[in-house]
């Protein structure tokens, strides 16, 4: 956790890629140091703001240097206050920028067979992670899944980084219809995947998880946590996750995640919008709580 | 340039900007940005006798110029703090004020012994007893809601604590009459007061239409509260004046996120401030606000910080 | 299009977004932007006894989602106020909660008795009694700080007002134990609450050094409370479904600028909500809250306003 | 105080003037019932503003349409948070307005010799006011002052619109060095002016008051109080001013005023920044005060 760097970004592009915004950012410093899976904390509504805190997003793309010098992509979602204002930037505009943030992707030493499933805008760092895997000679399979087509990302960027590529929407209007998780056994068990990464909402996270467990590999998750700072000093974001010594504790996933080894995040935590404190936790609260 | 030394009863310090407790965790992951030891002091996420896990999430909802937290006081206990994060904050020579709490006036006690036994003691430049922290013994009641409990905890902290080691109660601002909790603080014997705290709020989730946090209730912070704390350190300054309470040194902190802010709460009576929620949204903002506090005194002619602290109370208009 | 009717104990209304007391004068300057017979009610600047010039200059500091007043209940008396303001309200038909204050619980009923004896009275809705201001009789301590002076207000006040007659007591959030003065109200006769009134703040003109405002201390509103002002509406509903204080209706107020603040607070227990500082960000302000809660409701798929009030208790997650 | 509207105005040109930003906004309904010295009160920073008060300047100039519909435009000096907002708005910008406000000059009704006296951006006003007196027949003499040549505004166009122009700075760096009271008196008694219209600072309407009404001219001045509000509901505007009764009342610059005959305007109880209750006024705290 060292190399992170603040700087005064500037827009260099924005346009609109189906229901996203895909943002060009200048920002010196960041791409030297960033891995797939790293996120950067983009502060939002200028010098009037009242929305304070750091808005997260994972790092499409970067380049060390260009016309502009270094750049960062970021694939936005307008939702809130935050995010309706970064999709309203335009070219010139200034936005601080914090990255990159948290751990990467692991890479695995050997050139292992990998299928990397993105929900929505999840699949946004799997490009970035797909070309890494294939310079090591992995075989590269991916998926996209989405609500609908046009919640979709990167289908054609999908065809030129991987090896073979599944789409899945939950209405069918593009691929296959259904959820990311009814096509992974199948890619799994032909390519002979050692690992599955993912990125997406929770929820398919976790039945990634599952699914990648059940075929005998290792799912590595980029999760989504609410998050106020992105740096380590709020312990808003944490979670239950289980160490190397099978102790859970409430981690935060700004810096010790956002990816996790999925079968060590304790999933059942989570229901209906909260996650719980499991009571086997280190220093869960007894009767009574805190 | 002005002088920034600022004294705080026995302590005295090079310059008065600081971190708040609880946002800033325990100085590593600021360090990146910038060199914990060039603010006056660094202030220790709350630590209390053991490990504890914290709250369900969501355990924050950004609100109007704040935002809401139920952290729960989430920590490693007092044991692992010493070891690794203290030891860790004076290998890289930070002036550090420890942020202590228990669930009982008794625990506040045991944790203060166990800081003063351990060899990283030495980088501790003086202790912050965080009683806005609910009281396990009076129905969750938070300590410094009442003048009683607060002085209880204090006492019993002192007793643990070198003679005139450098002492803070820090104050809740969800009371009637905030002067007769800091007085009961300070005749218990605390050297001196943080305040304020968060204040107590509640954010609903209009989709869910529940509240947005697991825990329902959480603490109001950020720059939507600073009037209320330049309300609380002028109070007690005003009362300190007028000889009302003992004067003791005053850290101000709530919604400082620059240079002036932190000379609003400077020029009501604090002798320090700490930047708390600030830092999510900048984490460079405590060594900033050191650097813009410096040109604001500057730029108004002050030689030395000790010439704005309560000055607008001498400024005042009469009326 | 959902019901948005709205009960308050004996009185029902149209809709439930109200104006904030001293944010919308008494009609005639917004009626320009919307018609304020369209609201739930109009409720109107306080009004005491006599005329008052109210404070010097400058009476107002903005903060960060909010901002300082420290107007000093400026009004034209209860005899002008009658006669010009209460006719002309009438005369657009308006639904009037009249606001009340006196510097002493005396001057509190001869207001109300002044009030039912006006041939206007008939467009009057309900009384809302501004303890939130300070008593002469006891060193300027706020009435609503203290639970005995708020009783003896509301409980002379009611006498004045026909059996039955709609009249809330409006609390402020700057006390220990809100409940305590909620509960003391209640059973002195008061029929619903409004919460919550300004929370005291100061601000410092960092230029002069001095406090911006002249009266040094005023009143904290907007988004920037309104967590305090959710807080306040939850503790109190809360403990009237827990049977620990008499149930009575609650008209919120606090932050609200948009139709999901005020679901925030008809979620936590409100069953009005009243739009103050937002006002003077878009005069338009209450109209358009009120388009926009039908909106939301509608969304939702709420067929009836009572649906949300309160919704948020039910729908807390267990932990 | 009927004919105001509250639209959503949209920048078409700003450009910078001296020490100032000159907007246009289009914004309909507004020029229709516009007078010189009325003023309008714009809101800043947009959907994600921590700043919720409306920011108030006086109407430059108006235009009932134009290539874009209803016009207004309007000078602005950046100093806090909102001017600065406003001053670095671009075209097609949106900005909320609520417009005319207040009460305008009062206009004589014989063609009379009048003064019309800015002080820096106080001179907004002045020139449209000018050109009404014109058309009415009256001689109109323009004096601008201001600390510094950058601060005056409007030089140029006073001399289109005036008859004659006298320029001020503190400095001397243009026009006469010294105050605008200085040279006021001679201009009074040459054109036997029987008004003097006034714009600025508050030290300056007071001794622009002073100086008319010591050379038995009215003075009408434009007063600069601060406003949280601008339509009349908060009472933060209020000043002391004497009625036509005699007595003296704390009324609303923003809907009473902002122009005032000078000579029932309470200067005396303005003192460093501060204006008191005179003790005569209706309502004035007693001992204890309120
Ligand atoms: C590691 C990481 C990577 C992400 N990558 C992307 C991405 O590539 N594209 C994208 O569109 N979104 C991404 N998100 C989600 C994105 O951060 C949220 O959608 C965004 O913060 C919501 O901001 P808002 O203003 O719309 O919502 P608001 O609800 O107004 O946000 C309020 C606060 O809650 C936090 N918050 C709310 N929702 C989330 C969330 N889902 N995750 C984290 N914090 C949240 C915000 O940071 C902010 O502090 C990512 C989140 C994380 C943690
Ligand atoms: C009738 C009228 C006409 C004006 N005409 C002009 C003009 O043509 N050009 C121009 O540059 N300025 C004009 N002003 C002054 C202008 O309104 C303030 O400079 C501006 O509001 C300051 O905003 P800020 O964000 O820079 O300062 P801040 O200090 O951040 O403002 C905070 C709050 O105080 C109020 N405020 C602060 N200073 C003033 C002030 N001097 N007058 C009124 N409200 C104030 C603001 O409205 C806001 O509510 C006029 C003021 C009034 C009352
Ligand atoms: C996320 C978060 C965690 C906090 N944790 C603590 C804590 O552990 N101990 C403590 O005394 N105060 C804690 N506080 C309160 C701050 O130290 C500070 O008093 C308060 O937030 C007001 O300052 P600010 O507005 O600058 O944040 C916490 C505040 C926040 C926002
Ligand atoms: C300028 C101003 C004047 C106010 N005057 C009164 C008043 O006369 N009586 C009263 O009960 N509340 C008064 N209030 C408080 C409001 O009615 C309301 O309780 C408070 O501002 C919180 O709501 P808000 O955040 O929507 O403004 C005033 C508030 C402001 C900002
Ligand atoms: S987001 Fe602040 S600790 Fe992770
Ligand atoms: S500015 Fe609000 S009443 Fe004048």
């Amino acid at each position: 956790m060292s190399d992170v760097v603040q700087v005064a970004g500037e827009v260099i592009a924005i346009r609109r890629v189906g229901a996203y915004q895909h943002l060009t950012i200048v920002a010196p410093g960041v791409a030297e140091a960033a891995r797939p899976g790293q996120f950067v904390a983009l502060a939002v509504g200028g010098p009037t703001s009242a929305n304070l805190l750091r808005r997260c997003f994972s790092l499409h793309k970067v380049s060390p240097s260009g016309a502009y010098g270094g750049t960062l992509d970021v694939v936005i979602a307008a939702k809130g206050p935050g995010t309706q204002w970064l999709a309203g930037l335009r070219a010139h505009d200034k936005v601080d920028v914090v990255a990159p943030l948290g751990r990467p992707f692991p890479i695995p030493t050997e050139p292992v067979a990998c299928v990397l499933v993105g929900g929505g805008y999840g699949s946004a760092p799997l490009f970035w992670l797909a070309d890494v895997l294939r310079e090591r000679g992995c075989h590269v399979e991916m998926v996209l899944g989405a609500a609908s087509e046009d919640r979709l990302f990167g289908v054609v960027e999908a065809r030129r980084s991987a090896d073979g590529v599944t789409v899945t929407t939950d209405d069918g209007s593009a691929g296959r219809r259904g959820w990311v998780s009814d096509v992974l056994p199948e890619i799994i068990t032909r390519t002979s995947a050692a690992v599955v990464y993912g990125c997406g909402p929770m929820g398919m996270l976790r039945s990634i998880t599952e699914v990648a467990t059940a075929h005998g590999a290792v799912a590595q998750v980029a999760v989504e946590e609410s998050m106020a700072c992105g740096v380590g000093v709020c312990m808003t974001c944490v979670m239950p996750v289980r160490g190397k010594d099978g102790t859970t504790r409430m981690v935060r996933s700004c810096v010790e995640g956002p990816v996790f080894r999925g079968d060590r995040v304790r999933w059942e935590a989570f229901t209906d919008g909260v996650c719980r404190v499991p009571a086997d936790t280190v220093g869960a609260p007894r009767a009574g709580g805190h | 340039m002005a002088d920034l030394t600022t004294r705080l009863g026995t302590l005295t310090l090079p310059n008065p900007v600081m971190t708040a407790s609880g946002c800033a965790a325990n100085g590593r992951e600021l360090h990146r940005f910038f060199d914990v030891s060039e603010l006056g002091a660094f202030v220790t996420k709350t630590v209390m006798a053991d490990p504890r896990s914290g709250r369900p999430t969501p355990r924050m909802a950004e609100t109007p110029s704040g935002m809401l937290n139920s952290i729960g006081l989430q920590g490693p206990g007092i044991g692992a703090f010493l070891d690794k994060d203290l030891t860790w904050l004076k290998s890289v020579g930070a002036r550090v004020l420890v942020s202590i709490a228990g669930n009982t006036a008794v625990e506040f006690a045991q944790v203060a012994r166990d800081l003063v036994a351990h060899p990283a003691f030495d980088a501790v430049v003086g202790v912050e007893v965080n009683i806005s922290c609910p009281n396990v013994a009076n129905r969750g009641l938070v300590f410094a809601c009442d003048p009683m409990s607060s002085a209880k905890v204090v006492s019993l902290v002192r007793e643990e604590l070198p003679r005139d080691f450098p002492m803070f109660a820090k104050l809740t601002p969800d009371v009637t009459d905030i002067v007769a909790i800091a007085d009961a603080a300070v005749r218990a014997g605390a050297g001196g007061l943080t305040m304020i705290n968060t204040l107590l709020g509640i954010a609903i989730d209009t989709d869910r239409m529940r509240p947005q946090l697991a825990a329902v209730t959480g603490g109001l912070s950020g720059p939507a509260v600073r009037p209320v704390a330049v309300r609380a350190i002028w109070q007690c300054t005003a009362a300190m004046r007028e000889n009302r309470i003992d004067a003791v040194p005053i850290i101000g902190v709530g919604g400082v996120r620059s240079g002036l802010d932190a000379l609003e709460l400077l020029a009501a009576g604090a002798s320090a401030v700490q930047v708390g929620t600030a830092t999510f949204n900048d984490p460079s903002a405590p060594r900033r606000v050191l650097t813009e506090l410096e040109s604001a005194l500057d730029e108004r002619g002050f030689a030395s910080l000790t010439d704005v602290v309560g000055l607008a109370h001498d400024r005042k208009v009469t009326l």
